[in-house]
């Protein structure tokens, strides 16, 4: 495999800062101007978060699948696992409660 | 020995000799603590969560009454940039470019960092003067406990790239200096990720919903 | 037990001859603990409790399937295999066998399915927020935790007690629970489980009697130097009965307002409360009150939702706390 | 400034009302007398170990071998004599508890905040500087061996977490002699310990406790996998790890990912108590019920944290004194890490009364019984182990047979109290703490015990003594059966944990006999000091130079005992899963390589003991409100830190010929030595060096 240049190397940064860029000009103009109702522009803020933590991840911290690089990729998907059932553990949990009380 | 392949992007490459071989354990090592810390944020994340509804505002202020979202976005573009050209430090001193550029990039990531502060300090007074301050409830609580906490890693990164400046004028780039930049960056970036979560779910969560 | 209450749990098969050695074992553990206030609900006074013992004992049979080898094979193991027996085989290499790996997985994972279907049935049924159908009207209890004692609330016979809970036998009790100080837990093992008590928030139980009797209710959410003492008594009586009680407690009750409230929310112990609110005419360690503002349960509750800051002195079980009524006498 | 706010300033809300010994001299109650004993323990137990160091000459050895020392096994060494005395306090502690219990029938000789304080210190002590420390003790010494390491991954990160640890230590014991320690129990659920109702230092000495151990955990969590994951020697394939080593990976994944609710938790209720914030607090929004549910998305990983490593030491021992390679291995490796990851999910069954829905209760309920299957199959696959195996009867044996038994019938009780309704009647209650001590002593105090007696003589070249080992072990055994069976009694009939009293007389004989049997604990743990005093006193007898007593099965075992600080003189390449009875099987062991190579270890560094004195300084300035001495602290811990950055010469080379010359004299030693057979494994004949074997030497007859 053949390394690749800076020039490849730095593209994959600009790359990356334009989809980011979007990324986060779409949700807050969705907030400010847009009228989605709260469900819609909810979903929308969440798509384009995840969309650009998997931006950010690829093109700044260079995760991505090919073989060699799995140990990380693992890593992060088990702790984004592990996140999940905590936090969204925590948010049933409280919110079910809170409805009871 | 056999040295199975390396770290993804924030490596250095085999030319880089011993630094790259310890890249392979420090960075894993800064990996874990990361991941270990990203938990710490996901549960304030979810306390804040749990928080946002009308028992945990206590009758208190509102997001709508205390976010400026003006200073929120230009927080985050701030942020971003400096995500950037830290990047191009780490290109700089992958390509070997030598200590002039890495510490070009690294300065202007720096004043980024610091402006990035500035801003935030500048929002929370006037937070402060709306009355959303953490002791009028459970909803000002949570947040006081997660962005300022974010705010704290950000300031530590900066101090981080400043003794890195430092070091990097007295040791040149040793392959410690190395290692060290890498997690620096990882770190960096990783600061850039969980702002996304903030400026998502803390502001535009809580103001659309 | 009478089959007339078993309604919410006809889903439950009572398997006889399991029941006939839970007999066994809990006769021992009563006769230990014979006493004229029952506190176990080995020893059950009502379905939840019944249906609870029940499940328990479901249990630990299922789970015998499991265990019981493990038990009968390890001194069996350890005696053929002991070092000094030559003639024992020896196959230091033997690592792996497919299906004895079958076995190891797939039978605890057999009995673990049947425990959770048990377990989601149950409860199911026994969720505490659930009425329990019943032949009896139902009676609504209200019920503060304080510092060390515990306040019940008739607010449909506008009378309140503190360490005594009388309810009809056969009526289904409906709870609403908070405390006016730190988290507890209310328990009353012979007819249900227990359930939180916390400040600000409402949770709630149902308990049914379906005999007469005496029960232990106690606090066990450790909450400071009187915890111990925070226990009453659980009477169940006939309806009759208990219109009486109700009668004798408007007679010889005292006044429930914002002062005697203020009193009895101080850090004192039921018999320490008694002392200074009680009359002779009312049991040792138990209060009567005969007028209670109707919206004081709300009202305990209320408060700490009203987005105002409580500070020590008003807060019950705090150190620093000063009652309404010396308030007063301070001014 | 007048004088009284500059003394304010100096020492905070410190006063001599602090001091536990006055209010026993005014006012001498037995209460008072047994917290002024303690205090005078604690006291006088510092002042003699002082004595004790300056006589025998050996404060520099200290410092320069010990306190400041990176390497791995004299961390993990550490690690184990600061659990030990831990361990003497929380026995004695539960001791005590059950004496007052015992007694406690309408009264008792302690004051309730006094058996409060002490309920909540043995909790604390027991988990966070008993369990743990043994645990991460062991594993230091035992793990980057077993994986034919050189040290761990990060050497100086270690001994910060040493330090860390110990300075929790610290302030706990320091709470002894200087004001009280929280009533609020280890779990310590906030309004209780919140400001309003604990105005106190009490719940500020748990909260800097709990903080400043945590994140030593944390970061020895973080170091035990980038070991595990990056330092095995050539040919160890992950599959290839000792079952012990599995059990660590297991843990530190648990260290990484559950302390950290632990420590929000923990500076969530810092910042209700001192700086007005509302997470928990009755007024103004702020919900205890997330403090509960974030102090159980910690504590319920943490017993399987504790629990994991017990698992890994007995599938060490059973398969080493069974003479047989493991059953199943890849059955417990994958149970093991079933029940890492299923650990996360389960948190809520330690608050299924709280007032949530049924179907919340059902979801986590199902997933804690799920944790059955594994541990059971575990449970068996050890059984297979010893199955057409030859089981000599030593301690570790012992052990595992008292685990069998009574682990068995503690999970048994962990899985009634995985369904609500069960759950909704003993919660609280002492059937609860028989159940946890049921599964913490029979798991992880004989685990752990076992790994104690297995691994001793690899650290310091001398086995312990076999008939005190035994003696203990039966101790433990009979003393817990005694202790705490009777708690499941008391339990039904309703009694609630925490009790400091009671009225029921039926639950006194109970009690008598629990008291009975924390009697037989309490000899337990005098044994085991006899037993080290013993065994140093015989250690030439003893002596296992040669570094294989056990006849063992993994790489810890092919080096001398003990180790030398590279640990190896040349990495080992593993080509099996027990190599080193693979080795000595195909005659690979005891060769002298082809060429030494110099070796780089890390040099000493007094950086962990920086932080520990001045991370106790700053947790005790907090507690105490002197805010001064607070920012001193962390100012000099900050810069310490940064200043360690500036030094990039952190290892020192040992010359390929000093390693040479040290590896062949212990070769040379190796050829001197009389292998013996396991007959003759306990006799003072036996050296470290084992024979082979197939049948039984002196087949005696059975
Ligand atoms: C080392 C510590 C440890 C271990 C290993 C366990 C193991 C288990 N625990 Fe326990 N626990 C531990 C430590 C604690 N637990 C507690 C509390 C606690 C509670 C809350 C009770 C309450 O507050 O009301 C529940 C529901 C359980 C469940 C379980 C289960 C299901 C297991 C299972 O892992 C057990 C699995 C083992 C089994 C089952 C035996 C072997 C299996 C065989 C032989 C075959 C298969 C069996 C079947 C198919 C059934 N525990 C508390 C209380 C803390 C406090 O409140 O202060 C502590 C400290
Ligand atoms: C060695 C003998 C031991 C004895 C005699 C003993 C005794 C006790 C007693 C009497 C209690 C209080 C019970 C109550 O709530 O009424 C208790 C609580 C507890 N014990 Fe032990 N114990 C022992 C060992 C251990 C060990 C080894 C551990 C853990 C590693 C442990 C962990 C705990 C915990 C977590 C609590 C709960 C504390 C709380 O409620 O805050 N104990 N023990
Ligand atoms: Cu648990």
């Amino acid at each position: 495999m053949s390394e690749p240049t800076y020039r490849d190397e730095a593209r994959g940064y600009l790359i990356g800062f334009g989809f980011a860029l979007v990324l986060t000009l779409i949700p807050f103009a969705l907030v400010i101007w847009g009228d989605l109702g709260p469900a819609m522009t909810l979903g929308a803020l969440g798509v384009c978060a995840l969309a650009q933590l998997v931006v950010q991840l690829r093109y700044f911290l260079h995760i991505d699948l090919s073989r060699q690089k799995r140990e990380d990729l693992q890593l992060i998907l088990f702790s984004s696992l592990l996140l999940i059932m905590m936090a969204g553990g925590t948010i049933w949990i409280i919110g079910n409660l809170g409805m009871r009380m | 020995m056999k040295h199975p392949i390396l770290h993804p992007g924030m490596n250095l490459g085999p030319h880089h000799g011993q630094a790259h071989y310890d890249a392979e354990r420090v960075t894993f090592g800064f990996w874990v603590f990361l991941m270990s810390d990203l938990i710490i944020f996901g549960l304030m994340f979810a306390t804040y969560v749990t928080m946002a509804n009308p028992t945990g505002l206590a009758g208190g202020p509102g997001p709508k009454d205390a976010y400026d979202l003006t200073n929120v976005y230009a927080q985050t573009m701030v942020l971003l940039v400096s995500s950037v050209t830290f990047g191009m430090a780490s290109l700089a001193m992958r390509f070997e470019r030598g200590s002039g550029p890495i510490t070009l990039w690294l300065c202007i990531t720096l004043a980024l960092g610091l402006g990035f502060l500035t801003l935030e300090l500048l929002d929370f007074s006037n937070m402060v003067e709306a009355g959303a301050v953490p002791s009028r409830s459970g909803f000002w609580s949570s947040f006081w406990g997660l962005v300022p906490l974010h705010g704290l890693h950000v300031f530590v990164g900066c101090l981080w790239i400043s003794i890195m400046m430092i070091q990097m004028r007295i040791f040149g780039l040793a392959p410690v200096i190395k290692t060290r930049i890498l997690r620096l960056g990882l770190f960096w970036h990783f600061l850039d990720l969980i702002w996304i979560g903030i400026f998502t779910i803390v502001y535009l969560g809580a103001l659309s919903s | 037990m009478k089959d007339g209450n078993m309604t919410p749990f006809s889903s439950w098969r009572f398997r006889p001859n399991l029941l006939k050695h839970a007999w066994l074992l809990c006769g021992v553990l009563v006769l230990s603990a014979c006493n004229e206030e029952r506190n176990s609900f080995l020893d059950p006074a009502g379905p939840i409790a019944a249906a609870q013992r029940t499940h328990m004992f479901e249990v630990i049979a299922w789970t015998m399937i499991a265990i019981v080898p493990v038990f009968v094979f390890v001194p069996l193991i350890l005696w053929r295999y002991r070092f000094r027996n030559a003639k024992a085989r020896y196959t230091p290499d033997w690592e792996f066998s497919g299906w004895l790996d079958m076995v190891m997985w797939g039978v605890p994972f057999v009995i673990i399915i049947i425990l959770s279907s048990m377990l989601w049935k149950s409860t199911h049924a026994l969720d505490p927020y659930k009425p329990i159908a019943s032949t009896e009207a139902p009676v609504n209890v209200q019920v503060v935790g304080l510092d060390w004692k515990w306040l019940f609330i008739y607010p449909d016979l506008g009378i309140a007690t503190v360490n005594e809970l009388v309810i009809p036998v056969n009526a289904s009790v409906a709870m609403d629970i908070t405390t006016d100080t730190v988290m507890q837990s209310i328990l009353i093992s012979s007819l249900a489980g227990q359930i939180y008590a916390m400040p600000g928030m409402r949770t709630k139980l149902h308990v049914l009697a379906d005999e007469t009797g005496t029960f232990v209710g106690e606090n066990t959410q450790y909450n400071g130097d009187g915890f111990v003492d925070q226990n009453f008594q659980t009477i169940s009586m006939s309806t009759e009965d208990f219109a009486v009680w109700v009668t004798t407690v408007k007679a010889s009750g005292v006044t429930l307002d914002a002062t005697t409230y203020g009193r009895l929310a101080v850090g004192s112990t039921g018999a320490q409360a008694h002392e200074t609110l009680g009359s002779s005419q009312m049991p040792e360690g138990v209060i009567y009150f005969n007028q209670v503002e109707p919206s004081l349960f709300e009202t305990v509750l209320g408060r700490y939702n009203e987005g105002t800051d409580i500070p020590p002195a008003q807060q019950p079980g705090a150190v620093g706390y000063v009652p309404p009524s010396a308030q007063g006498a301070n001014q | 400034m007048n004088p009284d706010d500059t003394i304010h300033w100096l020492i905070g809300r410190l006063g001599v009302s602090s001091l536990p010994i006055l209010p026993a001299i005014e006012n001498p109650t037995a209460s008072e007398l047994v917290g002024a004993g303690a205090a005078s323990v604690a006291i006088f137990g510092a002042i003699g170990a002082v004595i004790f160091i300056t006589w025998l000459g050996a404060w520099k050895t200290l410092w320069f071998d010990w306190l400041t020392s990176t390497d791995h096994k004299r961390i993990g060494i550490m690690y184990i004599v600061l659990a030990l005395v831990m361990l003497a306090r929380g026995v004695i502690e539960g001791v005590v508890m059950r004496t007052q219990q015992a007694f406690g029938l309408d009264g008792g000789f302690l004051a309730p905040d006094h058996f409060g304080e002490l309920f909540t210190t043995h909790g604390t002590i027991m988990i966070f500087f008993v369990a743990m420390p043994l645990i991460a003790g062991i594993a230091n010494y035992v793990m980057p061996l077993q994986i034919g390491a050189r040290d761990m991954s990060f050497p100086v990160m270690n001994q910060i977490s040493l330090g860390l640890t110990a300075t929790g230590a610290a302030l706990i014991m320091i709470s002894l002699v200087i004001a009280q320690f929280s009533t609020g129990s280890w779990a310590a659920y906030p309004p209780y310990t919140g400001l309003d109702f604990q105005p106190g230092p009490g719940p500020d000495y748990w909260i800097w406790t709990i903080i400043l151990a945590g994140i030593g955990t944390t970061m020895s969590g973080i170091n035990f996998a980038v070991t595990i994951y990056k330092e095995r020697a050539p040919g160890m394939t992950l599959f290839r790890m000792p079952l012990f080593t599995w059990t660590m990976l297991c843990t530190s994944i648990i260290m990484i990912f559950a302390l950290p609710p632990l420590t929000v938790a923990a500076l969530m209720q810092a910042a209700d108590r001192y700086l007005d914030f509302h997470f928990f607090t009755n007024d103004l929004g702020g919900n205890m019920m997330n403090y509960v549910n974030l102090f159980w998305l910690f504590g319920h990983p943490e017993v399987y944290l504790l629990v994991i490593p017990a698992y890994g030491v007995f599938s060490e021992t059973i398969a080493t004194f069974s003479g047989k390679r493991l059953f199943g291995y890849n059955s417990l490796v994958f149970a093991t890490m079933a029940i890492a990851v299923l650990s996360f999910s389960v948190w809520l069954h330690h608050f299924f009364t709280m007032g949530q829905s049924a179907n919340v209760n059902i979801a986590f309920g199902i997933a804690s019984m799920c944790i059955a299957v594994p541990t059971g199959v575990k449970i068996y696959d050890w059984m297979a182990t010893m199955y057409r195996g030859r089981i000599r009867m030593s301690v570790p044996m012992i052990y595992a047979i008292g685990f069998f038994y009574l682990f068995t019938v503690g999970g048994l009780t962990g899985v009634m109290l995985a369904n609500p309704t069960i759950s909704y009647q003993v919660h609280n209650t002492l059937f609860l703490v028989a159940h946890f001590h049921n599964v913490i002593i029979p798991g992880v105090v004989f685990g752990l015990m076992s790994g104690y007696f297995y691994w001793f003589p690899k650290a310091f070249g001398f086995r312990l003594h076999e008939g005190w080992g035994r003696a203990i072990a039966l101790f433990w055994i009979f003393g817990f059966s005694f202790t705490f069976f009777p708690l499941y009694v008391l339990g039904f009939m309703g009694m609630p944990r925490r009790s400091v009293s009671y009225t029921n007389p039926a639950f006194e004989p109970w009690m008598m006999v629990a008291l009975f049997g924390a009697g037989l604990i309490f000899a337990a743990l005098v044994s085991l000091f006899i037993q080290l005093r013993v065994s140093i006193r015989d250690r030439e007898n003893l002596a296992v130079p040669v570094g294989d007593p056990w006849n063992g099965r993994t790489l810890e075992w092919s080096t001398s005992s003990p180790p030398p600080h590279y640990n190896f003189a040349v990495p080992p390449t593993v080509e099996d899963r027990d190599d080193f009875a693979d080795a000595k099987a195909k005659g690979r062991a005891y060769q002298e390589p082809d060429a030494y190579e110099d070796i780089e270890v890390p040099e000493n560094t007094p950086i962990g003991m920086i932080i520990c004195v001045f991370g106790t300084l700053l947790g005790f300035a907090l507690v105490f409100y002197i805010w001064w001495l607070a920012l001193v602290s962390a100012v000099v811990i900050v810069v310490a830190i940064i200043a360690r950055t500036f030094n990039l010469s952190t290892t020192r080379t040992i010359p390929a010929a000093e390693v040479a010359e040290e590896h062949r004299a212990w070769l040379a030693q190796v050829r001197a030595t009389k292998a013996v057979t396991r007959e003759a494994e306990t006799k003072s004949t036996n050296h470290g060096l084992a024979g082979l074997e197939t049948a039984p030497s002196d087949g005696e007859p059975a």
